[in-house]
Formats: structure tokens, C-alpha cells, sequence
């Protein structure tokens, strides 16, 4: 990827503009890019959104156990959260638990997390996996720790909104259960894009460019975003922004 | 007497027990854990609410684990747990897969004497369709609107690691109300401190709106630093740098032996 | 701004809103009670968890209540409620009987987002039988096993009295939980303090264990003593002389109508 | 009643024999005597039972809300509760709401409290009701807060194991759901007790007196317990025991 940023800062920045103006950014588990970007969209709206980190004691009002956060999502009061696959399939399910034979795994994962149930609740899920390969990016998951469509009667209140990767953001429509290629990263063309993915998706005429962040936006990141960051992804802060904190 | 030493508290943890301990950030009994496999404890069914890192994967490869029952079990930034990971793709545990509210309900339903609890989600998951004991059944108060029953989980035990007890038994738990969770869930509950609290923790309101009454405790047992190398939130940080040499050791069976010699084992003499 | 003056922070509280209130222990928003009678409020679907007192007679006394939703209402020692009692017997207020537990499972059911919880009991009791939107499901988990199914209460509104808050909203409950239920299953909260907490309460662990998120607040108003009559737990206790005084003058239309003017309506000028 | 002792503290010592060698002892709302008789259990067992008094300060431990008394009792961690009745009929059944048409009643009492729940799921319920007459003590209940019994399929843990009045004690028998004289208080009679009784009951063949509390237990009811009981009634504490707390 070309420009005088790094992928992280190109991904947390359009992540940030997907959150949108909302009242609550959670972000669960193993997310440093999800965390950097709802960080971000605080920093950014001066406050607001309320940002709840897992793992974070800076970033979090919960008093009532871990459970709070799933009890605020079934009161609707949790607007946008990320999930990740170690599978993700055209249909938009995702495989958090194991490859091949689910009793006898080639491959295993840590597990689920809340996934099997903030995927349904949240209104704004974003699907975000880094390593846009065919070995991530499946015509069909192995396990599905969470789909990503019900049927019209199951009671769902959420679901993914969109994917985004390390060469291009995909749109998801919950009425065709299909993605759609929404923008390429700069430096990545359509035809990697179809190369490296192992589902089916629609795709526009011309495909834009994801916008790189400005430089306003880089100075947010690298300045206040990063030290929160620290908090909880010391490496990720580390190796992304040089940040290391004080001992 | 409610406080007790460490390997006598750790009594009423019997071998093929159902044991139940919390998340990373709500406080583990680490000294306990390495207590209980120098004791040579076996055949748990291990609940993590509603995820765990180095206390189930230490168990698991010291062989103490015959089911485990969690959301997930990884060790964070420093990547997947090797026992856990190891031990599934073996087969040698059963593994409960669940998700995180669904630990939560399974244990609200037996701290609230209910046969279930009704969660959303789930309906078209895997994680349903392997658990023959989650029922689905039509909302009587719906039309056409499927919702999943999880059956209470009653663990034998629950064991943790909080900031502070007092000779009463009442532990102070701040903000970490899973820990009551489980102990009002459990039959049993034994809890390892970082120290006693001089006087009763329920004299004062602002204390007492943090303590987990002794009403429910087993035993209490003093272990400084007892969460090493986990972290104790607001207390002490994780020791990433030991977490690291873990990660590193137990992706070998011969690390991870050599692990328990150096970490778990030696401690025996102390 | 989430401090407001106590008027504009009952704004959101309608005519027809289901406005839920805690039990006298938890702090009930006495000042903030007279304010919403001197305005006139009516017609509200009253949930009170689990029981009310001098709170739930005085709205009805007032004809400020259309539905009341509870397990008790009493003046305790001082004996039965009058507004309440006068008013079922007349049939003005439809009336929901409840028992305790149920009203805390139907709220929590909501603070979960979930349809419904089950509760053990009732079956075979008249509360049952007087309540068509509680159903009996035979237990999926066992056999010929029926047991309730009690539907969430989601309530508009909540309003509760509390020790302290900060300028975040932030609001300090210590051991009263129910004040937590209720602002967890509620739409809206609003609360009134007997004072501002300088700094933020979740950033000293000691006090963020006894407070309750301003995340769920929509407005805290300044009400020193607003509990008055009735006591605020570790603060200051029921003046049972008033509250003697009110048994009394509440006993008869006539000096209902003097109480509200006295000690309600005076209160406009202040 | 004759003795050097007061009704209220023959009631009190006779329940706190009845409590017996448990755990924890819970007392709800307008229940002096029961409280009264709780604290005297723990006086004698220096520290045993835990006594939860609900409204005191010092006598409860529950920092969890108010739902922590029916959870606790749904563990199985309470052993011995106290109910009364507006009215109580002879199959233990129970009524706090109202008297007549349910819908226009003639009279209504506060309503049902915990009833509902924990006569169902509480070892040892004690029946309490001070006012032994035909008025309270009825033939059939007018509103069923709790039934005394339940059909063998319903879960059911607890019930009544006996009703106390200002008269006599009766027991009950849950399989025959009826009420049996137990004994009669010093100064009272058989006769007195079916002429003021609505429903019928068993009897043995000679009714024995109830025990008249000895000295030590007065001597610990008015120095040690009347100044705990006072913390929540206080007019019981000053009217019985002459009791006031400093101001």
C-alpha cells in the first residue's frame, strides 16, 4: 500500500467514517484496528460516541460485570461492534470455532467469544479481517459461530453492515445475503481482489478508491489515539505508531 | 475458621468437580491454579465465565481438564492458547463450545433457582446445533419466533482472586460482579486474596457496595500476587514478558513440561 | 447538559408513561414526586420494584395513577396506605398483583432484552389466575413440570433518589442495585442526588464498585433531602413523625386534599 | 395470658425453637415477632443462623438489590421464612390481597410481598398471625397469594411447617394438607381455640401447653435482642419491651 501511512491508519480512519454519528462503539476482543477506530470516531466527535474497550479501565463505564455489555446490546444501546473469522464466507457467516471435521479440527480457533449473539442485536456490525485471502474469505464456512442472515421470523435486530480487509471494503446487502465490492485500498486492483477471494460478489461498474486519511486525521491517530491504544494493544501500539509507554 | 491455607481451602475442589472461573479481567486464582496441578487435581469440567487464557490452558496441558465449557480460550495478543489448541485438535478434552452470554444466562439461571434462561441469537448458529441440551421453542409471547432455552449450570466449586477479604469472610470484588455471579451460581466458592482487610467490609457503605458477602464463601485463603502472571485490575498488570516465555514453552509438549518444573512444580517447596 | 433543574429534568416523564420506582430501602424521589403532582402529571402505568409506600399513595391520592403494577404498598409500621386501599376498593386504578421476584425477573428480563424469564412459584396461586399475560409452559427440561413465564416490563421512564452524582451523569448507588435493574431495563432515567460529586466517580475503583454508569441517564437534578419523608439509606431516616401525620390526614378525602396543599402544593413557591 | 412475661415474647422464644440449628434465617416486611424471635436465635447461637432482617442496616448482607433474597432462597440458601395472612385458611393457603370480589373487594391489604415465591421454595415456612379469630382464620381463603400445598408435579422445595397465634401453635402436614393443634399458649383453651378457628383441624388426644420462655431467654430478649429489633420497629421495641433508642 502506497502513501505516507500505514495500512492500520488507512483501515482505523475508514472504519472511523463507517461508525458514523452514534451513540455507542463497542469493541470486543483481539480488535487493535476496530479499537483504534472507534477511539477515533470519539476523538473525532469530541465525546461522543461513548466508546466501551474490553480490557480497557480508561474506556469502559461498565460497573456490572461482564455481562453489562450484553445486556446493553439486547437494550439496543450498543449502535456498532466488530467481528472478526477465521473464516468468512459469501453469505456473510462467520467460522470463529474450527477447520474440518468439527470433532476432529485440522484447525482451531479460539472460539466464538459474542459472537453468536451480538451479531443478531447490534445494528452496525462491522466484519473485519485483515488477511484477504482464499484461505479466509470461504464460498462456505466450516462452523458457523454466528450467521450472517436469518430468516424473516428470527428475531434479529442487527447484523454485518460490511467487510473490510486489507485490500478493499465489500458492502453487505442482507436482503440478496451478498457483498458487493464497495472500494479498493489504494495500490490494490479488482483483479487481485477476485484472485485472493474464495466467495462470490457483486460488484459496481467502476470500483473507487478507499480515501486515504488526511493529515489531520494521521496527526488524531498518532497523537491521541495511539497513547489510548496502549492501553490495551501495547504491541499493536508498538509496532504501529512507535508508541511505547512510559514504564 | 473461613481463612484458611492455600491447599487446605483448595479441598473441596475434587477431581472430576465442576468448576467454575472467571475471565481474565474480573481476578484468576492463579497460585491457586498451580496449587491445584501440584496437587494433581483431574477430570474437571472446567467453566470459563465466559472466556479464559493462561488458567485454562495451564490446566489443560497439565491434564486436569476432562471438559471445558467456555466462549473462548486464547492467550490475547501473544496468540492462540497450545494446550487448548493441542488438546481439542487431539480430541483428548470435550469441548462445550458456547458464546459469551449464553456462559452468563447458563449461570444467572442457577443463581436464580430457574431451570433456564431465554437468550436471542444463536438460531442458525453451529454452536446451537451442536448442544442437544439448548432447546429452541416458540415465544409463547410471539408468533412465529424461535428463541433458544440454555439449561442452569450449577457449579460444584467456583474459585477466584480478589483485592481483599475479612475475617468474615466477606470479599471485597469492586467492579467484578461476574465473581458474584459465580459464587452465588456455585455450591461452593473459595476465593484467594492479595490481603486481609482489618474490620468488617460490610460497616462500611462505600466498602460494602463492592464486597461479596462471607454468606457465601467457603474459604478464604492469602495468596500475595495471586493472580501473577495474569493481571489483577487496578492492582498489578500482566506480566507479559513471563506470558510470552509461556506462549513459547507450551508450543512443545517438552516446553510445556519444562514449564511446569520451572513455574509450577518448584513452587512446591516455597 | 445532563444537570438540570428538577422541573426540566421530569420533562420526560408523560401522562400515560409506565414509570417504574424503587422500594422505600433503595431511595425514593420524594421531591421529585411532589414536583410531578404540583405539574399535574396523570394517567401513569406505575411499576414499583417490588413494593412501594409513601410514594405509590400519594400519586394515586393525587388521581396521578391509571395502573398500578406491584407486589405491596403499605406505610409499613404505620399501617395500611390509604389512597391506595380507598382507590382499589372504588375501582379507580386497575390494579396488576404481583410477588416480589416477579416484578425484579420481568425488569431483568428487559435489562437482558430478552421476551420473558421464568420464575418458580405461582402456580396454583390467584395472582396467576388474575394475570392472562403470564404463562405456564411445561419446563422443556423436565417432565410434566409447569412453570411461569413472566414477560418483560420495559418501563419509559425511571426515577430514583441517590446519594451523589458527577457531571458526567455518573451516578453513585452503592449497595442499591435495584436502582441499576431499573435504569438498565428502563427507556429513560432520571434521578435526583442530594449532591454533586466533584471529579469523575468511575475513575476511583472503590466508588466506580457502587455507581451506576451516566451512560443510562438522561438527567440527574439536585434534591437535597429529596427522599423526604421517607429515609435515604446511610444518609438520614424516615421522619416517622410526618409520616404519622400523613396516615392520618390521608385517612379522609378531606385531609388528603390538606396534606397534598400543606406539604405538595406549598412547596410551588419555594 | 399469665406469666412474667409478655404474649409477644412467648410467641418469640416459642419460634426460635421451631427455627432450630440452620443456616440463615430471612424476615420480610411487618414481621416484629419473627424478627424478634430470628435475632433471639442468633443471640443463642452466638452468630448462627445469619439473620437477614429486611429494612436493617446491621442484620442483612445483601449487597446485590433486592432480588438477592429470592435468588438466594431459588440456591436453596434460605432455611426458615415467615409468612401471615390477611387471611390463612386450613389448607395452609394464604391471602394478602383482598377480601370478597377480587375486583371490587370490601377490603384490600397491602398485597402479597415475596409470598408468591418463596412459601414455594422455603424449607421451613412459619405461619404467623397474631390475631387468632374466624375472621383471619378462615374455612377457604377469598385470594390464593400462595396455596399451602401443591400437586406432586409442581416444584415445590418448601411450605408452611406451622402457623403461630396469640392462641395456640398449630403444625402442618403437607401430605394431608391439614392443620393439627401442636399446643395450646399458658391461659388458653381447647375450646376457646375451636370456637375462634374457621377451619377444622386435628388434634391429639391431650394438648400439651406451650413452653413459657425460661429467664435466660427473657433476660436475652430484653437486653440483647430488643435493642437489634428496634433498629426496624422501633414502636414494637418501645411498646413491648419499653425499648427507646437514643436519639
Amino acid at each position: 500500500m502506497s502513501g505516507p501511512f500505514r495500512d492500520e491508519e488507512l483501515l482505523a480512519a475508514h472504519v472511523a467514517d463507517l461508525i458514523g454519528d452514534v451513540r455507542h462503539v463497542a469493541v470486543g476482543n483481539a480488535s487493535p484496528i476496530p479499537a483504534t477506530a472507534a477511539l477515533l470516531a470519539r476523538a473525532r466527535g469530541k465525546g461522543r460516541p461513548y466508546v466501551s474497550l474490553l480490557g480497557s479501565r480508561r474506556h469502559t463505564f461498565f460497573t456490572d460485570g461482564g455481562v453489562e455489555l450484553f445486556d446493553c446490546a439486547g437494550q439496543g444501546r450498543i449502535d456498532v461492534f466488530f467481528l472478526s473469522g477465521g473464516q468468512i464466507d459469501g453469505e456473510a457467516n462467520i467460522n470463529l470455532v474450527s477447520i474440518g471435521d468439527h470433532d476432529k479440527p485440522t484447525a482451531r480457533f479460539p472460539g466464538s467469544f459474542g459472537s453468536g449473539y451480538l451479531y443478531y442485536v447490534v445494528p452496525k456490525v462491522i466484519l473485519f479481517r485483515t488477511e484477504h485471502s482464499r484461505r479466509t474469505l470461504v464460498p462456505k464456512v466450516d462452523f458457523i459461530s454466528a450467521p450472517g442472515a436469518s430468516d424473516p421470523n428470527v428475531y434479529r435486530t442487527g447484523g454485518p453492515i460490511c467487510l473490510i480487509t486489507n485490500r478493499c471494503l465489500f458492502d453487505f446487502d442482507r436482503a440478496s445475503r451478498r457483498f458487493r465490492l464497495a472500494s479498493l485500498h489504494p495500490g490494490h486492483s479488482l483483479d487481485e481482489v477476485i484472485e485472493h477471494t474464495g466467495f462470490d460478489f457483486d460488484q459496481p461498474d467502476a470500483v473507487p478508491i478507499t480515501k486515504a486519511p488526511d493529515a489531520a486525521t494521521l496527526r488524531l491517530l498518532r497523537e491521541v489515539v495511539a497513547p489510548e491504544v496502549a492501553e490495551v494493544y501495547p504491541q499493536f501500539a508498538a509496532h504501529v505508531f512507535g508508541f511505547t509507554r512510559a514504564a | 475458621m473461613i481463612i484458611r491455607s492455600l491447599e487446605t481451602a483448595l479441598e473441596a475442589i475434587h477431581d472430576g468437580a465442576v468448576l467454575a472461573v472467571p475471565r481474565e479481567q474480573s481476578g484468576v486464582a492463579m497460585a491457586a491454579t498451580r496449587a491445584l496441578i501440584r496437587r494433581g487435581v483431574g477430570r474437571l469440567h472446567l467453566v470459563a465465565l465466559p472466556t479464559s487464557t493462561l488458567q485454562a490452558d495451564l490446566l489443560i496441558g497439565a491434564g486436569a481438564v476432562a471438559t471445558l465449557e467456555t466462549s473462548a480460550v486464547s492467550l490475547g495478543e501473544l496468540g492462540p492458547a497450545p494446550s487448548f489448541t493441542a488438546a481439542i485438535k487431539a480430541g483428548t478434552i470435550v469441548m462445550k463450545d458456547a458464546t459469551c452470554p449464553a456462559i452468563y444466562a447458563a449461570l444467572q439461571a442457577a443463581e436464580k433457582g430457574i431451570p433456564f434462561m431465554p437468550l436471542r441469537g444463536l438460531i442458525g448458529s453451529d454452536l446451537l446445533a451442536h448442544r442437544p441440551e439448548w432447546r429452541v421453542i416458540d415465544n409463547p409471547f410471539g408468533t412465529n419466533d424461535p428463541v433458544v432455552l440454555l439449561p442452569a449450570i450449577k457449579p460444584d466449586v467456583a474459585l477466584f482472586h480478589a483485592p481483599m477479604a475479612d475475617a468474615q469472610g466477606n470479599v471485597w470484588i469492586g467492579r467484578q460482579r461476574d465473581l458474584s455471579t459465580l459464587a452465588h451460581a456455585a455450591e461452593r466458592t473459595i476465593v484467594t486474596v492479595e490481603r486481609l482487610h482489618d474490620g468488617n467490609l460490610l460497616d462500611d457503605p462505600v466498602l460494602a457496595a463492592g464486597t461479596l458477602p462471607g454468606f457465601y464463601i467457603e474459604a478464604v485463603a492469602l495468596a500475595p500476587r495471586g493472580a501473577w502472571p495474569l493481571p489483577l485490575p487496578d492492582h498489578y498488570p500482566a506480566d507479559t514478558a513471563h506470558l510470552a516465555e509461556y506462549a513459547k514453552m507450551a508450543a512443545t509438549a517438552a516446553g510445556f513440561d519444562k514449564y511446569l518444573m520451572n513455574h509450577v512444580y518448584e513452587q512446591r517447596a516455597a
